[in-house]
């Protein structure tokens, strides 16, 4: 599974993506930061106000509880500014 | 409808004249035009926008396919600038046409509001004291929330 | 403020740019364009304007100074033409700037608004069956209404 | 008095302008239209409507009840259409 990190969550991270193998229990996003976070003191830092990271899910926006069993791109940002 | 997601500068009134020329039977265009702003009491050196560029491209997509039929526009087009920009340069602009002005302003006002919640841009002003990334404003959403899911 | 109440064409796009060009510190820039539209049911070979021009410049100033004032507005212009036009033509041009998106699309709307019930201009549409004038439009009227007196 | 005519009160009146002289008693907007109605029949017809007919004073828009002693111009026409 690629994952990828936009805005401060790339800053923080210091990297655009990477390439992860979450073990099966990983069910849904949620999980995911869950995981990544437990693995690495700069994710446990970078995803710490939860509420603030969106993700999407092989290019669709999802929220915390879309699963990513069988996912290819998993991505993380903060709230968006375009516009 | 035409979404078009690039690093490359854009010149407001040549697409405004394009979208204007290629849409049949208007009688009322809108043109919004969001520039980079630089305050006097806190200026900004330039505006450095990242952009996931696949889903920004999707959402816009999709956005403009809702304005369209919720608004009976005519044509709708969004262009969207990522990468360095310094003050006074257009960062996008969003056009619509319709028969009638309220579908016209409605169409890019609903644009407008879902662009700055829901397409994949994050912004960051370089600043003469240091860099800092834009934050989300509340006002944003309550202005997404009028127009329900 | 620029009030420009004319019988000669004008470049959309290039007044746009113009505008944008000379507006400091603005971040949202609205241009409202209308256009001569001719139905496919119910075609017309040409609009024919009439307007007392002294007090359009007149009214339309005042709308303006009235707008700026109530949405913050950086910069305004109204391009309004006479005479006879055909379809597809610009008829006239609203352009707002603001700090913010949501006071350049109100002031565009509010000048839209005004300038339909309260700009001194009669329309004519010239048919392939004769010539009829444009009746003004209650819904005109409750638009305006909205802005209070 | 100089009196202006715009849109179809121009063209049913067959003129864009004339020089009135009303007597004093007519003082204000509405009596200048029941002065001009009585004087012609073609005036009569074109301002049948009298709802229809909007006015300006000396280039400001005004309301029936609006004086006109001492104005100098006097404009008629039907409800605006720009924009």
């Amino acid at each position: 599974m690629k994952v990828l990190y936009f805005a401060w969550l790339r800053e923080r991270l210091n990297k655009g993506e990477e390439e992860v193998s979450p073990p099966a229990q990983v069910a849904t996003v949620g999980d995911l930061i869950g995981w990544l976070a437990a693995e690495d003191e700069a994710a446990e830092l970078a995803f710490a106000k939860r509420h603030l990271i969106r993700a999407a899910v092989d290019g669709k926006l999802a929220t915390h509880e879309t699963p990513v069993a069988g996912a290819e791109v998993v991505a993380f940002f903060p709230p968006m500014t375009g516009g | 409808m035409d979404v078009r997601v690039t690093s490359e500068p854009f010149d407001p009134g040549a697409e405004a004249n394009a979208f204007i020329a290629r849409t049949q039977g208007a009688g009322a265009a809108v043109t919004f035009t969001g520039i980079v702003r630089s305050k006097a009491e806190d200026p900004i050196l330039a505006l450095e926008l990242e952009c996931y560029v696949d889903l920004a491209q999707a959402q816009i997509t999709a956005i403009l396919a809702e304005a369209a039929s919720r608004f009976s526009l005519l044509d709708a087009t969004v262009i969207h600038r990522h990468g360095r920009l310094v003050p006074g340069e257009p960062i996008m602009q969003v056009m619509t046409a319709a028969p009638h002005r309220e579908d016209a302003f409605r169409g890019a006002e609903f644009l407008m509001d879902y662009l700055k919640t829901d397409a994949p841009f994050w912004k960051k002003e370089v600043t003469p004291t240091g860099e800092r990334w834009v934050e989300a404003k509340a006002e944003d959403d309550e202005a997404r929330e009028r127009w329900g899911q």
